[in-house]
């Protein structure tokens, strides 16, 4: 039992932990330090030379441009791009559809969709949620009628991240309704987003920020060539996705970062007072959620090293979004409990407070959406009860 | 033993209630709260017509003669409207100062503005590096010729960008967080030297930093007696702190019932969501936090009102309360109403950010939980 | 609004508080400073003497020797008798089936059992629950079959609390099947613990101690005058008894009483060592639990004050029984947490650590059962979230 | 990266798993809790036999060479069996003081006996008033000739009443909670002067009070150096807590089990109370503390055996999960089993019991999130 790295994979953490400290543009980074949104440009840009370095397809295949890393280099790489406080991909693109369609799409899918996910050309929606649906996923109403060489959908797209920019979108679209069980007759679909008949109404969100929509689709034309592996088998696609975003969900490495910088926030004076890390109390809690984070690393961890022994992530995913997301939470109560008053400006200019800690109270509002969002974490907790203990 | 209201405070509840009913629905206040002003003007005059902006002080003062038990009960009244309008800024907070502390000549000339509806003005208790700890303070104000020069910076003012008159503690001697040696100096807000920089919070009301450059006050600016305002900076905290909690618990009420009627409607797999019993304990929570919060506010404010043991303790307890118990409430809230409870348009989300921005409000959860860990009940 | 007392109400206090202090027994008082269990006879002998001072039938309507006491009163009573620490009145006798005899039962029934109820001349037990009934009490098995004169009553209730004392015993019966609902048929009976037929056996709880008891009826012989009330009706006067249960399961003023104790504890320094109050975070937890406990005092007297104005308490007992079973576990728990290692000893010898700090683990596991029993804290909530909630 | 245990972990798994199923079940570990000496001398000559009480010893010493994940490994086998037999006392607390800190004559007296099975030894780190400090000594061993006398008392010793050798800390120099100045002494438990009141703990093993009254050692009886005993004494304990937390992981999984397995078959109100939602989402909280246990677990044995940076923290952030979440763990399995949760008959109440007991050997949570808040996490 152990967690030591061999010379290989110390000499590549030296690597990664050198192109993140010399790539990285400075304009991007001083962005994200001040916690604002993301710009669009600089989210591509970023993309873009992760891309030319050959480092966009983390966990694709080196035949479709991936990077064929072992697990061990997935982990550093992931570890340094958050304590690099490096952008996050953007996961639909080269995290969700991209998998999709190396695993599923037909030969002429790939050939035509793929090298722009991986070089981040097109930004790329998911269209899984409806209004009404929350986290029945399979309750899904909207539907692609077959009509020759074309469908025709219909229907209404909800929650979809930053769609407002996106130029393609995937979505789950009911093809059938003469079956047995609602997870049947529900197809993957890729939805070019010029298509006529497509609406984007924002959904803004309780701070206030254009984060997410509403996509309507009313008879748009969906060539049968943009339909994914077989019809009727597109919740066993989209399954594996969800799982696959439930386990990013972890956010591990981006909450131990987002802890050092509150240990450093509360070491720090402000105006001759006594620093926030002489209150016993809240250094306590901090430490406490340090456990739990360390704790949540290790499963992550022990859940790796079982996959790569070749099992599937299963259940655990679950888990794992269950505890990554608590945390998350967590951080961001602590974050706006150190900020005291200074958490309350909405907007603030830059005068008031320190900078980033203005932004905790609206993070810490807009964060309330992790346990909710990609099911919400009571349906990660039925899962578990069914699958694992068998209730 | 009573805990029934009196007359006058259940016909105060209901006047209240009927404006919030029928003239201040959600999408006016969010109207309000995103004007220029920030509040509505017209709204304010209605309050001083009504009366409530007498509710707080002496008929001698002519004022309405109200205890903590009529605030609390104007203050929970208020919280479903999620009253933008500066009742805590200006009745509470400028007018605590002033009636404790003020001279009859003062109390004449701002006090009445006040009670009439003519003077916005509000008490900036806050500065920088001080978070929760009144007796922080940098401000200093020194002594020149007959009066004096102020310099210094105060956080978070309420409504400290729209107030006419700003009440200043400030250092006239002792150490930065010595009770003794604090002034309360009250400041035209257009004065020179002095800057604001206003923004809207994120419940949707408004705040300022203010800076004082050479702010300079005359002698009779001083309210109460020189190096001795802490006495009345710290009872009028006291105060606002048990009538934001009075709101708070208002918006408690709010949330758990908003949140079991969405329950019944909403439905997933087929059912109601309020069929799940892991939902259903989790809004008996609510209820259970909505009547401990009710019972302990009551609690605290006939404390109050008697002056006697424990009624330092009393705002402690209640504070802490609302802090812990309405924080989870609120989480559950939002959790329970899933997508919809982090949308703007939904008045849960706007309920949620204010019982958060109460609980940071004259200090938080663990602040409050600190002064009771130093003190024991009295038996 | 206000809590303030009459001067009659003052002059009362003064008169309880003086009878606490004058008149419970040296050796009593020490037993129960101990924290150690009270011996029957004890316990027997405080009843009596508060019999012999009219102060038994506190609830009690004084035409039945009761004390006709204002809610106030038994406010200022329960408080004083707390802070007192006086033995906790053996409810089975004086607060159920009393209550019950003197509101549904014969004239015959009342002349013939309240006085020695009244006198604690009679120990009763309580028969409600059964094995594998748990909260569900509506499913009991127990059956009264009638047969001219008598019933003959064949069946097991458990937990029942100190039933190897119990001279009499109130039992729930089954006595008819053919209904609609299983809550009727049901009839409420008393029997008496020597009639042949009856087996006692002990429940050894958690901590090891003697405290409740499966008794067992075979073919047992119960005069139909033993039958309170109207066959089928058990149900109902059997809630009442369960509301009542509950509400006083609060234990407000004697969890003050146990705040105020450790308190004190926490004051004292073990051999020069420093007192735990220096300990902050102790001292949060501590001023924690007075919060919570003062905010249920707070309902309880809500609750007082509404029904003092005519309502009967409803599911708001519910409440009282969650909030202040809760309360009474989070306080063992500062106990077990302040004794240290000296919570660990089990059935210490005297020269073990300072005292009563050696029961504090017992008593915490020994208190496990307050959430348990009484129906179970969950079942409480059910309760609430259909009968208050409407879910 | 390797989670996966050793060959010889494995057999060692495996053969403890087989002696618990096969010979230790339920009422034999309660038959040897509730005999006169509190254990089963055949059972713990069965330990020697097998080589279990070698695994922490050096080949050197005689031992098996085992490092913190062997002792992981056998400790979390045993855990099952809530076994009463002194491992921790002579194995993992004697023995761990000796390895250390004995010399060569001292490890072949003693250490060649506590591995042979031969000699029950324990270490009196605990005093009345110390809490859970371990430099908090008040006995002292005062020079007398060419050896010392000891005088004090000694609180909660495991197996204090029936160890044949007790490692006594006494302070020879320095303040009462000074590190420095603390030496270890080897006393015979029959030593003249020695009373020891012996007594069952309430998770069904033993302890005792030990007072000494100016018992006498001889100068071969100290342990290392003269006033240089913390170093052992701390890292011995630090050992200590990690193989009680590998017990109390042990515990979690089979109370877990136990709980989801009960709620499958007990059936209220017609149906099996595991379709219950509610307490459906309380059993996943248990699994889900059980693997956050188990995982950090594995975290803090690693780092202890690299003994590198975190390598206290790692001993503190196990201990207080174990005291935060397995407590909760606890509660709920005895919630979730009911009535039958609070009887003695059943194990439930038992593992609940020794699960609490832990939470409080080597300081409760409290205590070691102390100690995190105290330090900071190594990048």
């Amino acid at each position: 039992m152990h967690v030591t790295f061999s010379d290989n994979d110390l000499a590549f953490q030296e690597e990664v932990r050198a192109f993140f400290r010399d790539e990285l543009p400075d304009d991007i980074r001083k962005a994200m330090d001040s916690g604002a949104e993301m710009q669009p440009e600089m989210q591509i840009r970023w993309q873009q030379i992760l891309y030319r370095k050959g480092w966009a397809g983390v966990n694709w295949p080196i035949e479709y441009g991936g990077t064929d890393w072992s697990p061990v280099q997935k982990y550093i790489f992931a570890r340094e791009e958050a304590f690099a406080n490096a952008p996050i991909v953007i996961p639909f693109g080269l995290r969700m559809v991209g998998p999709v369609i190396y695993t599923f799409g037909s030969d002429e899918q790939k050939q035509r969709f793929l090298p722009d996910i991986l070089a981040s050309n097109v930004w790329w929606g998911q269209g899984y949620s409806e209004p009404g649906a929350g986290s029945d996923l399979a309750s899904l109403k909207m539907r692609a009628d077959f009509a020759g060489d074309h469908y025709v959908a219909n229907g209404t797209k909800t929650w979809t991240t930053l769609g407002q920019y996106a130029d393609w979108i995937f979505c789950l679209v009911r093809t059938s309704t003469d079956v047995a069980r609602r997870q049947e007759g529900i197809s993957f679909m890729l939805i070019d987003m010029k298509t006529p008949g497509i609406t984007v109404t924002p959904i803004i969100l309780l701070d206030g920020k254009h984060e997410v929509n509403e996509i309507h689709f009313d008879n748009v034309e969906v060539p049968v060539e943009n339909l994914v592996g077989e019809e009727g088998k597109g919740w066993t696609y989209g399954k594996v996705l969800l799982q696959h975003e439930r386990t990013n969900s972890a956010h591990t490495f981006r909450s131990e970062y987002a802890l050092r910088k509150l240990r450093a926030q509360a070491a720090r004076s402000v105006r001759g007072a006594p620093p926030l890390a002489d209150d016993r109390n809240f250094m306590r809690k901090l430490a406490a959620v340090e456990v739990d984070l360390k704790s949540l690393e290790y499963i992550e961890l022990r859940t790796l090293a079982a996959v790569t022994s070749g099992r599937a992530p299963g259940p655990e995913s679950s888990f794992l979004k269950i505890k990554g997301t608590e945390i998350v939470q967590a951080i961001d109560e602590l974050a706006m409990e150190a900020a005291g008053y200074y958490a309350l400006p909405y907007k603030a200019e830059p005068s008031v407070g320190e900078g980033a800690e203005t932004q905790s109270a609206l993070t810490y509002f807009n964060n309330r959406k992790v346990t909710i969002f990609a099911g919400s974490n009571e349906i990660q907790k039925n899962i578990i009860a069914k699958h694992v203990l068998g209730l | 033993m009573d805990f029934t209201h009196t007359e006058i405070q259940t016909m105060l509840a209901d006047s209240v209630g009927k404006f919030i009913n029928n003239e201040y629905d959600f999408d006016t206040r969010q109207g309000y709260a995103g004007s220029d002003q920030g509040y509505s003007e017209e709204v304010w005059s209605t309050f001083a017509e009504l009366g409530w902006t007498a509710v707080p002080f002496t008929e001698e003062d002519g004022g309405f003669g109200g205890g903590p038990t009529d605030v609390m009960v104007l203050m929970q009244s208020l919280a479903p409207g999620l009253v933008v309008e500066p009742y805590l800024a200006n009745i509470i907070l400028a007018g605590g100062i002033l009636r404790r502390a003020a001279s009859p000549e003062q109390k004449e000339r701002w006090l009445q503005a006040i009670i009439g509806g003519e003077l916005q003005a509000t008490l900036a208790f806050n500065e920088p590096q001080a978070r929760y700890d009144l007796a922080s303070v940098h401000t200093t104000a020194t002594p020149d010729g007959d009066g004096w020069v102020l310099n210094g910076t105060k956080g978070l003012v309420p409504n400290g960008g729209t107030a006419d008159l700003l009440i200043v503690p400030a250092r006239t001697s002792g150490a930065t967080v010595e009770e003794d040696g604090i002034t309360l100096f009250a400041i035209d807000a257009n004065a020179a030297g002095m800057s604001r920089n206003a923004y809207a919070t994120v419940d949707g009301l408004r705040a300022a930093e203010i800076m004082l450059d050479g702010v300079r006050a005359d002698a009779d600016a001083v309210i109460g007696e020189v190096g001795k305002g802490f006495a009345a900076l710290d009872a009028t905290i006291d105060d606002a702190t048990l009538a934001v909690c009075a709101e708070a618990v208002g918006i408690m009420y709010v949330l758990k019932d908003k949140t079991v009627e969405y329950s019944k409607s909403r439905k997933q797999f087929g059912v109601p969501i309020g069929s799940f019993q892991e939902l259903q304990h989790r809004m008996v929570d609510m209820l259970m936090a909505c009547e401990q919060a009710q019972s302990l506010l009551m609690w605290s404010v006939m404390k109050r009102d008697a002056e006697g043991d424990d009624c330092k303790r009393a705002v402690n307890s209640i504070k802490y309360l609302i802090g812990t118990e309405g924080k989870k409430l609120g989480e559950d809230a939002v959790q329970i109403h899933g997508g919809m409870g982090v949308t703007w348009d939904l008045d849960v989300a706007h309920y949620f950010k204010r019982l958060t921005t109460i609980g940071t409000l004259f200090g938080n959860a663990d602040w409050h939980l600190d002064k009771l860990a130093d003190t024991a009940p009295q038996p």
